[in-house]
């Protein structure tokens, strides 16, 4: 029990930081009060530097879990990208409010007061990430998984007092439950078709019965079921129909949390899921199947989808829709090369977008926040800076070589490839190149078109959300540098504990003999 | 693998009701004009797996299952909540919970 | 000069071969780096806005020191030599090579060319220091750039030792000719002549670069040199080379036949000769009449083997000759332009040489090509002059009785001394020349050359009669002028015409005597035993174009021509090639001399009947034409050159340039507008077909969520029925 | 010295624009790019390959070893002298620009340099993956350069520009790691980019089909850069609306990008395939090169004519690519030059004219001799060179190409190919008519009666050249006779290289042969059995 909770240290310090910002944030007292996402960021950077030690120690045995590495590697990206999350949001929550009470205009009141749970909140999210890798049964997967998702329904809503925000949070909230009603129905048959909740004995089952003639129907429905509510997390045709609307109405940095921190929740979870199965022989393939079509359609929708916008967090919105196809694809190939690659992707994937949101949080434009094209057009004339770093993480995205997105895609290709997914490449790259026509957009209106000139000039106004954008283009430029080293982590994370699994499968086949 | 004494058509016959309740709250979810009744029926849903788990968790003599049950209730207390603030909110805005009124966010 | 002429034809040349065999042959290269040399230095003196005659004198040294070191090596020649200078092309890779390297090929083929492309350049450098000095400081440098270029590209097409160095020469002074003729840039006609000349010449060049491909892939090499030795080794028998099936022998004649016409102004590729005449006099005498247009014949005799392994190409070539000659003859009758008319009888006479050529008459091709440089350069350097003196005035209906003005009477008699050789009035230089062709078209059995013999012999007298027609009517008659529209800004009620001075005048009767003098050559001693025809004969003898030699001791001919004469001594009589044509039952050698005299003479007289005698008649012969219906289109044909250039227009120019703008619509509106952007906009289309999906509604949002979900569910759990089932209705499909 | 000298001092030179004032800029780039000019002068006099088939100036450097990629540089003969190319074109490339740009200099000069990067990085890259990026690099710049700096249509051009060639080469990057994961899967080794290597392994271990496949996915990346007719069309509209710099990089080093990958990627690597398309592609080619003449003829912009007439020119050096023997690929090879040299210049010459008169249309302009006679002279002798009159330089290439085209047929005893004599005659037709659009352009702006727009605002630019502009020119006229006089420099320097590009291709031609003889043999008499027709892929 001490060993499971040994390596639960980085959720705890997250929990107790969660909490402080929580007390925190309705303190009379205004500097803490304004102070809280610096909190936040403590909690984060003691949490990031606390996974190597944690996970350095040989003392404690980490807890059988399917995938025992993945722990320090998601939890490292998840405080690393936390951390930008935070200051992306750094002076947006409470900013008029704050302003208010400074001014005098206003009397300070814990229940206006929203600073403090928002960062609770988002600490709590990440948390859930956290939590997922050191998932042992469904149990803890469902609840970790509701722990990521609920707080970001919250976070939703109180991003900004507009009524899209609340539209946007009912939305996401509703069709999140849908969705979730699906997984949990899926676990349910899953628990049917194993009679355990536990991965491990789930991952025998399923082999036992792969040797008595194939996969039970009811388990194979339960997993796509379960997959199929995972795919609303991480935003994958056809589950993704909610996240133009959401991203759009969140406010920006809210809307850069959505599009990481759920989307890596959902992903491992598949991973999690889908390794129960096992990629030995290849997946079942009405799962393959199935994973085909949902990523052939989530690559496209989500690239022709995001031709047609107008509103530059609509558009992020459906590029990552697509960015979830390409994932897809390692999904599909395996823990070779597909799965390291996945995780590779997602980290890269986490920043450059979190670098886009955070360009546009950064801004507005006569007091308001920006969102269309128009906004951002001729932005190199008012900050050069923010059009640089929109333009590199666009192109990022893109995956213009030596870009950081460039790699992670170039990952994704080879795992295709050598999975033999051809077909799957081919969309990947057909898609890839429609996505360059809406890239090129935010890259050509930043940098290259005059300002419109009516209405007035699009202007930084928020400096941490500017400072998180500029890092993450320079991450993006010089990324390829630590790359290596990325590559190397992520596949540690995925080794598949062979030596258990090489005990657990001759006992089976013994205990056949002996039947 | 030990196994309960009710044999498989009893199961099965949970099986069907927990499938007819996650049926009744998807249709029940598309086609009700009203947020409040919306969020019952993914309720309902929870609720029929919930009968699945506890079904197979008898079967398969495993308290897991009903241990899951313990943590959806709860769950779904906290979606609860959740939704009843987010209905406030949205009553507030438009006042009607009628889900088709809020379609500012859209192409 | 003439003395230096003169004393080239008749010294031994024995005496002044010491002089020359101190010094190495390889400063040969230097008679094309001069023209070279004088080109960077006029190029200088352009850039330095030189306000001098000093491109012209620079010009007049450098060539003159050309002709001088041809002389020298002529008079050094002891045989065909290859003069290596530096490697061009150079490629050889593992198992084998193409080389084609700036070398020169020494033989006395090169030297015959030689010998008057550098003469004649030099003389008409000299005529134009004082032709083109309205220009000085503007367009003097570019135009003598433009003649050294000639000369250097000149040099390098008579004296390469491979076929890409006669192709550098080849384009070379096509190029040197759309310099030239576009010199005067802001008349759009001069451009456009320009541009003719170039790009119908390219067409030839086309011809000729494919030729260079087969003669490269049938005989492994491109050198004069190696071409020979592998005729030699297979003994001259085009069944034998087998390079692509062996049909490769056969069609490098074609080509290079293609490359001739072009270059050399013969049906159907002349259209730009003409046309021309756009560029100053002195370009057009030396280039458009004396030198240039004769490659295609130094091509064709440098090439004259691989013509033999056909059968069918020197009859062809002897055809389109004889038909150019006749077709330029008749347009050349109906010109006012005494200009174009020139030109026309440049086009017909190079027909003449192509007939030569065709006929086996090599030997009577080069004589009438080396008397054809003189005295055409002769006639266009009068045409020049009077241009020059009556304000570019060349209609030979507002010119009259030249002679008797003061200052013009050089120019009227050299001009005399040009139409007689022209005529081929007897003992001329050109009277010799052309009968050695006409004969040999009686001599030479083929494919209907007793025809083309005729043909000729008719041709023969309406070039005397148009020559004539222009002397006639500008040299004789009553004092008349008009003077052309290059006025110069002077009022043209107080017009007067100035006639050439010295220079002009100086080249003027050089170049003539050099017309009479180049009679000559056909009466002197052949150094060679065993062959007839003079100097020129001779000349040609020690090149690959022997074989159409009279005569020749070696006859690389294939069974057509005899080797034999009647009369001839040291024959080496050939049995087996003993068939000797006839001309109505006589020697055609010796019945030419009178018939072709005769005919000239017939010329001439209608000439003098109908423009000088009674030059009413000449109109009224034409009004009489044009009022009947039936005869009516002759003279509006012949005036319209035969609506030759209109032709090509329409079948040619016009569909081509249709076919471009219809390319370039098909490239706007399908390949970029259909095919990219339609392809570039479907993912647009079909965006916009999933738009209502996303329509804000959340639950059509769940219905598509969860209907997609199922969907995609249901279809997975029964595929192996659905394929079985596909499978099934395929089977059942096919029985 | 090490070749990242070359791939960095521009970068370095790029970021020391950005730090120092914009007046500076010009002279810095000017600067940065000499000295990368000089550099790789001297390095080519050290270079120790020339004529063999070596690689020199290598530098190895490990990067990720988890996927076998390198950061190894090096060159083989060809790929230096395209290096040399390059570095010759950037700074006349700069010079020519300071009058050009007045706006955003900074970023312009930057993006020229790291301009320079990418494409040096193209011809020194020996890993698979660093050759992408370096190829994919070339695209950001010249999308900026085009985009911001570019005429009045320059969004359409620019992305569409980007998106034609990224689009393609995304192919051509799965063509890459298929091969790579071949490799690694069947070799020892494991994961590898090496050029080399994958070039061995692909073209004796890949099968007929695999290696169709693989062609068709770098052609897809290679054909749009060269570009081959029908992906042609984003080059006249990127040419069009370029700067001057852009339009003489993009013909000069860009489009050499793909004909260079052919070269080092698809002839070494799928020979059995290449033999297979060669027919197919070349008659590609020899449409390309009469489509694009005859709409040469039609245009009335001189830029996009000369535009256009890259494409026709470029055919030329598809088909001496394809010809399979070593006069054919020298002849591609020194087209891929020369090309770069004459329709560099006239573009710049095009600018030249532009920036005085801010037209390009034919109908406006005309008979500038009168005018800008040290122009015309510039003007008529690039025109030349580009007709192919001998002497200057695209003869020399064309005449190899043509050349090496004829006599590639399948009879042929040292090097057999699959094209022949009928190739040839038809392509030789575009000498015509290249003759004929580019005469009949002279004609119009050269010379002719003076015509000039109403306004013409010169700005600070003298009327005619200025001694700037003429040291533009006069470096690659000089080059342009040069090379038309001395080609054997360059070929004898390459020879090593093609041969070693060309050594398995005359078996392969010889069993192609036999194959499509048996397979002829085998409609005839139904009954015989299939021969085996993998055995000679063991």
């Amino acid at each position: 029990m001490l060993d499971r909770l040994w390596f639960l240290i980085p959720e705890f310090i997250l929990l107790a930081g969660a909490m402080v910002c929580a007390i925190g944030g309705i303190s009379t007292f205004a500097p803490i009060r304004k102070r809280v996402g610096f909190i936040a960021s403590i909690f984060l950077v003691i949490a990031l530097f606390s996974v190597p030690y944690v996970y350095g120690q040989t003392d404690y045995t980490h807890p059988e879990t399917m995938l025992p590495g993945l722990g320090k590697y998601i939890k490292m990206m998840a405080a690393f990208v936390g951390l930008l999350l935070v200051a992306t949001s750094g002076g947006l929550i409470d900013r008029g409010y704050e302003r208010a009470i400074g001014a005098g205009k206003d009397r300070f009141d814990p229940l206006r007061a929203n600073s403090g749970e928002f960062h609770a909140l988002l600490l709590l999210s990440l948390t859930g990430v956290m939590l997922i890798c050191e998932a042992r049964d469904l149990i803890w997967l469902f609840l970790a998984l509701e722990l990521v998702s609920l707080p970001t329904y919250v976070m939703v809503a109180i991003s900004r007092w507009s009524k899209t925000a609340q539209e946007a949070a009912m939305k996401y909230f509703f069709l999140g439950a849908l969705s979730a009603a699906l997984m949990l129905y899926g676990f349910a048959l899953l628990y049917v078709s194993t009679g355990t909740l536990v991965l491990q004995e789930i991952t025998e089952a399923f082999s036992a019965q792969q040797n008595n003639g194939g996969l039970l129907v009811i388990a194979q429905v339960g997993m796509l079921l379960a997959i199929f509510g995972l795919l609303y997390k991480i935003a994958a045709a056809p589950m993704h129909l909610y996240a133009p609307d959401v991203y759009q109405g969140a406010a920006s940095a809210v809307t850069a949390f959505l599009a990481f921190v759920p989307k890596t929740a959902g992903m491992i979870a598949i991973i999690l899921l889908l390794s129960t199965v096992g990629w030995e022989d290849g997946l079942p393939p009405a799962i393959e199947m199935a994973l085909w079509v949902v990523a052939v359609l989530t690559m496209i929708l989500g690239n022709i989808g995001a031709l047609l916008q107008r509103s530059v967090k609509r558009m992020l919105g459906y590029s990552s829709i697509a960015h979830s196809g390409y994932m897809l694809i390692g999904v599909i190939a395996g823990p070779e090369l597909g799965l390291p690659a996945v995780l590779v992707y997602l980290f890269i994937y986490g920043i450059t977008n979190t670098a886009a949101f955070a360009t546009l949080a950064s801004l507005s434009r006569g007091g308001k926040r920006v969102d269309s094209l128009e906004d951002i057009a001729g932005l190199y004339t008012t900050s050069p800076l923010a059009a640089a770093s929109m333009s590199v993480a666009s192109g990022s995205l893109l995956g213009i070589p030596p870009l950081f997105g460039f790699w992670g895609k170039l990952l994704l290709f080879a795992a295709g490839i050598a999975a033999g997914q051809i077909s799957l490449i081919i969309v990947a790259a057909v898609s890839s190149a429609i996505s360059a026509w809406y890239y090129l957009r935010l890259i050509g209106l930043s940098l290259l078109s005059n300002p419109h000139n009516h209405g007035e000039r699009t202007k930084v106004t928020l400096r941490w959300p500017l400072a998180v954008a500029v890092v993450g283009a320079c991450i993006s430029i010089a990324g390829p540098l630590v790359l290596e080293g990325v590559m190397v982590d992520a596949k540690e994370a995925i080794t598949l504990p062979e030596s258990e699994l090489a005990m657990s499968l001759p006992s089976l086949e013994v205990d056949d003999e002996r039947e | 693998m030990m196994l309960a004494s009710f044999g498989a058509a009893t199961l099965a016959s949970y099986l069907v009701v927990s499938g007819i309740l996650l049926v009744i709250g998807v249709v029940g979810f598309l086609v009700r004009r009203n947020l409040i009744v919306m969020f019952l029926c993914t309720e309902l849903m929870f609720q029929g797996a919930a009968i699945a788990f506890v079904a197979a968790g008898r079967y398969y003599l495993d308290y897991s299952g009903q241990v899951m049950v313990i943590f959806i209730l709860t769950v779904a207390a906290a979606e609860a909540a959740l939704a009843l603030a987010l209905v406030v909110f949205m009553h507030r805005q438009r006042d009607t919970l009628d889900p088709d009124a809020y379609g500012e966010l859209a192409e | 000069m003439i003395s230096i002429m003169q004393s080239i034809i008749a010294t031994p040349a024995g005496q002044i071969d010491q002089l020359v065999d101190i010094v190495a042959p390889t400063w040969a290269q230097f008679i094309l780096w001069m023209p070279l040399i004088s080109l960077v230095l006029c190029g200088l003196c352009a850039a330095l806005k030189v306000k001098t005659k000093a491109p012209a004198i620079i010009t007049v040294i450098s060539l003159a020191t050309s002709f001088v070191l041809t002389l020298m090596l002529y008079f050094g020649y002891e045989g065909a030599e290859v003069i290596h200078i530096f490697e061009w092309i150079h490629v050889h890779w593992n198992g084998g090579s193409f080389i084609s390297d700036f070398a020169l090929y020494i033989d006395k083929l090169t030297l015959l060319w030689m010998l008057f492309v550098t003469g004649l350049g030099t003389l008409i450098a000299v005529y134009a220091s004082e032709y083109m000095e309205h220009d000085v400081g503007k367009g003097y440098a570019r135009f003598f750039a433009g003649v050294s270029v000639f000369l250097f590209a000149m040099s390098c097409l008579v004296m390469g030792d491979n076929l890409l160095m006669l192709y550098l020469g080849w384009e070379g002074v096509g190029f040197a000719s759309y310099w030239l003729i576009g010199y005067f840039y802001q008349r759009p006609a001069a451009v456009a002549a320009a541009k003719k000349a170039f790009i119908v010449n390219r067409i030839g060049d086309l011809g000729l670069a494919l030729a260079i491909y087969l003669i490269w892939s049938t005989f492994g090499t491109i050198q004069y040199d190696g071409i020979s030795t592998a005729l030699a080794a297979h003994n001259n028998d085009a069944a034998t080379f087998s390079a692509f099936g062996g049909w490769t022998v056969h069609a490098i004649p074609y080509l290079l036949m293609l490359a001739a016409f072009g270059k050399s102004a013969q049906l159907p590729l002349y259209v730009w000769l003409p046309d021309a005449m756009e560029g100053p006099t002195p370009v057009s005498a030396l280039i458009h009449a004396a030198t240039m247009v004769t490659a295609g014949v130094y091509l064709i005799a440098r090439t004259y083997p691989l013509f033999q392994l056909d059968d069918y190409a020197l009859p062809i070539v002897a055809w389109v000759g004889g038909l150019t000659a006749l077709f330029a003859a008749t347009i050349g009758m109906a010109q006012y332009d005494i200009k174009r008319i020139m030109a026309y009888s440049t086009v017909s006479q190079l027909g003449y040489m192509f007939l030569g050529l065709g006929v086996l008459s090599s030997y009577g091709a080069a004589y009438h090509v080396f008397t054809h440089a003189f005295f055409k350069a002769v006639l266009f350097l009068t045409c020049g002059a009077i241009m020059h003196g009556f304000a570019g005035q060349l209609d030979l209906r507002k010119l009259s009785g030249l002679r008797k003005m003061r200052g013009w009477k050089i120019v009227s008699y050299t001009m005399l001394v040009g139409c007689l050789c022209l005529a081929g009035f007897p003992f001329t230089s050109g009277y010799f020349s052309k009968d050695a062709i006409l004969a040999e078209a009686f001599v030479t059995q083929g494919s209907g050359f007793e025809i083309l013999g005729w043909l000729a012999i008719f041709t023969a007298g309406l070039t005397a009669y148009y020559t004539f027609r222009v002397w006639f009517r500008v040299c004789c008659g009553p004092e008349y002028y008009e003077p052309g529209d290059e006025l110069h800004g002077d009022d043209p009620s107080s017009f007067h015409p100035h006639p050439p001075r010295v220079a002009i005048n100086f080249v003027l009767i050089a170049i003539a005597s050099g017309a009479i003098i180049a009679a000559l050559p056909y009466f002197m001693d052949n150094e060679t035993k065993g062959i007839n025809g003079g100097w020129v004969a001779e000349m040609v003898h020690d090149s690959p174009a022997r074989g159409g030699v009279p005569n020749a001791v070696v006859a690389v001919v294939d069974g057509e021509h005899a080797t034999a004469h009647e009369g001839v001594a040291n024959a080496v009589v050939d049995q087996d090639h003993a068939t000797h044509g006839s001309i109505l039952g006589m020697d055609p050698h010796k019945a030419m001399y009178y018939i072709s005299g005769v005919v000239g003479m017939i010329g001439l007289g209608f000439a003098f009947f109908f423009h000088l005698a009674r030059r009413k008649a000449a109109d009224s012969l034409r009004n009489k034409l044009l009022a009947s219906r039936f005869t009516r289109w002759l003279p509006i044909a012949m005036e319209n050159k035969w609506y030759v250039d209109e032709f090509y227009i329409a079948v040619i120019r016009t569909p081509l340039w249709i076919l471009g703008k219809l390319f370039a619509l098909i490239d706007r509106g399908i390949i970029d507008g259909l095919l990219v952007n339609g392809i570039a906009g479907t993912p647009r289309a079909i965006a916009k077909w999933f738009s209502p999906l996303h329509n804000g509604a959340v639950q059509s949002y769940a219905v598509s969520m969860i209907g997609g979900a199922a969907l995609v569910i249901l279809l997975m759990m029964f595929m192996p029925e659905i394929m079985s089932f596909l499978q099934s209705t395929m089977i059942g499909a096919t029985p | 010295m090490t070749p990242w000298l070359l791939l960095l001092i521009p970068l370095i030179g790029a970021a020391a624009i950005f730090l120092t004032k914009a007046e500076l800029s010009k002279w810095i780039s000017l600067g940065v790019s000499l000295f990368v000019f000089v550099i790789s002068i001297l390095m080519s006099v050290q270079f120790e390959q020339w004529g063999s088939m070596g690689t020199g100036l290598r530098s190895e450097t490990s990067w990720i070893n988890s996927m076998g990629l390198t950061l190894d540089l090096g060159a083989d003969s060809v790929a230096m002298m395209l290096v040399l190319l390059t570095t010759l074109l950037t700074p006349l490339c700069v010079w020519g620009s300071f009058n050009a740009i007045t706006s955003r200099r900074k970023e312009y000069y930057a993006w020229l340099l790291i301009l320079e990067t990418a494409m040096l990085g193209v011809f020194l890259a020996q890993d698979l993956i660093l050759f992408y990026v370096s190829f994919e690099l070339t695209l950001v710049p010249m999308f900026f350069l085009i985009a911001i700096y570019g005429g009045k249509n320059r969004a359409h051009a620019s992305v569409k520009f980007f998106i034609y060639t990224f689009a393609g080469s995304l192919f051509m990057l799965a063509g890459f790691v298929y091969v790579a994961w071949q490799n690694a899967q069947t070799g020892a080794g494991g994961w590898s980019f090496a050029i080399h290597d994958l070039a061995i392994y692909a073209s004796t271990k890949l099968s007929a089909t695999e290696q169709g496949w693989i062609l068709l996915a770098l052609l897809a990346g290679f054909a749009v850069k060269i570009p081959v007719f029908p992906v042609h069309t984003w080059l006249p509209l990127a040419h069009t609306e370029a700067p001057t710099a852009g339009s003489v990089i993009l013909a000069g080093v860009l489009l050499k990008l793909g004909t260079f990958g052919v070269y080092r990627f698809v002839l070494p690597m799928v020979p059995e395939a290449v033999v297979a398309w060669a027919p197919s592609i070349a008659i590609l080619g020899i449409i390309g090169i009469l489509y694009a003449a005859l709409i040469c003829w039609v245009q009335d912009d001189v830029k996009k004519l000369v535009a256009y007439s890259s494409v026709s020119h470029l055919g030329f050096c598809v088909l001496g690519l394809v010809a399979l023997n070593p006069i054919g690929l020298e002849g591609a090879v020194l087209y891929m030059i020369n090309h770069g040299l004459s329709t560099g210049a006239l573009f710049f010459l095009i600018g030249m004219m532009y920036e005085r008169y801010h037209t390009r249309d034919m109908n406006m302009i005309g008979g500038l001799a009168k005018r800008m006679p040290v122009w015309s002279v510039f003007m008529v002798f690039f025109v030349l060179a580009s007709v192919g009159l001998p002497g200057l330089n695209g003869f020399v290439s064309e005449f190899m190409c043509l050349l090496g085209t004829f006599v590639s047929s399948t009879d042929a005893q040292q090097w057999p190919g699959v094209l022949g004599p009928q190739y040839a005659a038809v392509a030789a037709i575009g000498m015509v008519l290249a003759a004929m659009y580019l005469l009949i352009m002279v004609g119009k702006v050269v010379f002719g009666t003076l015509k000039e727009p109403d306004t013409t605002d010169r700005g600070s630019l003298p009327v005619d050249l200025s001694l700037r502009e003429i040291g533009v020119l006069a470096p690659l006229a000089a080059l342009c006779i040069w090379i038309g006089v001395q080609p054997t420099v360059l070929t004898d320097a390459m020879r090593g290289s093609v041969e070693k590009v060309l050594s398995p291709y005359p078996k392969r031609v010889k069993e192609h042969v036999e194959q499509q003889h048996s397979e002829s043999i085998m409609l005839k008499v139904p009954e015989s059995e299939t021969p085996d027709k993998e055995d000679h892929h063991a």
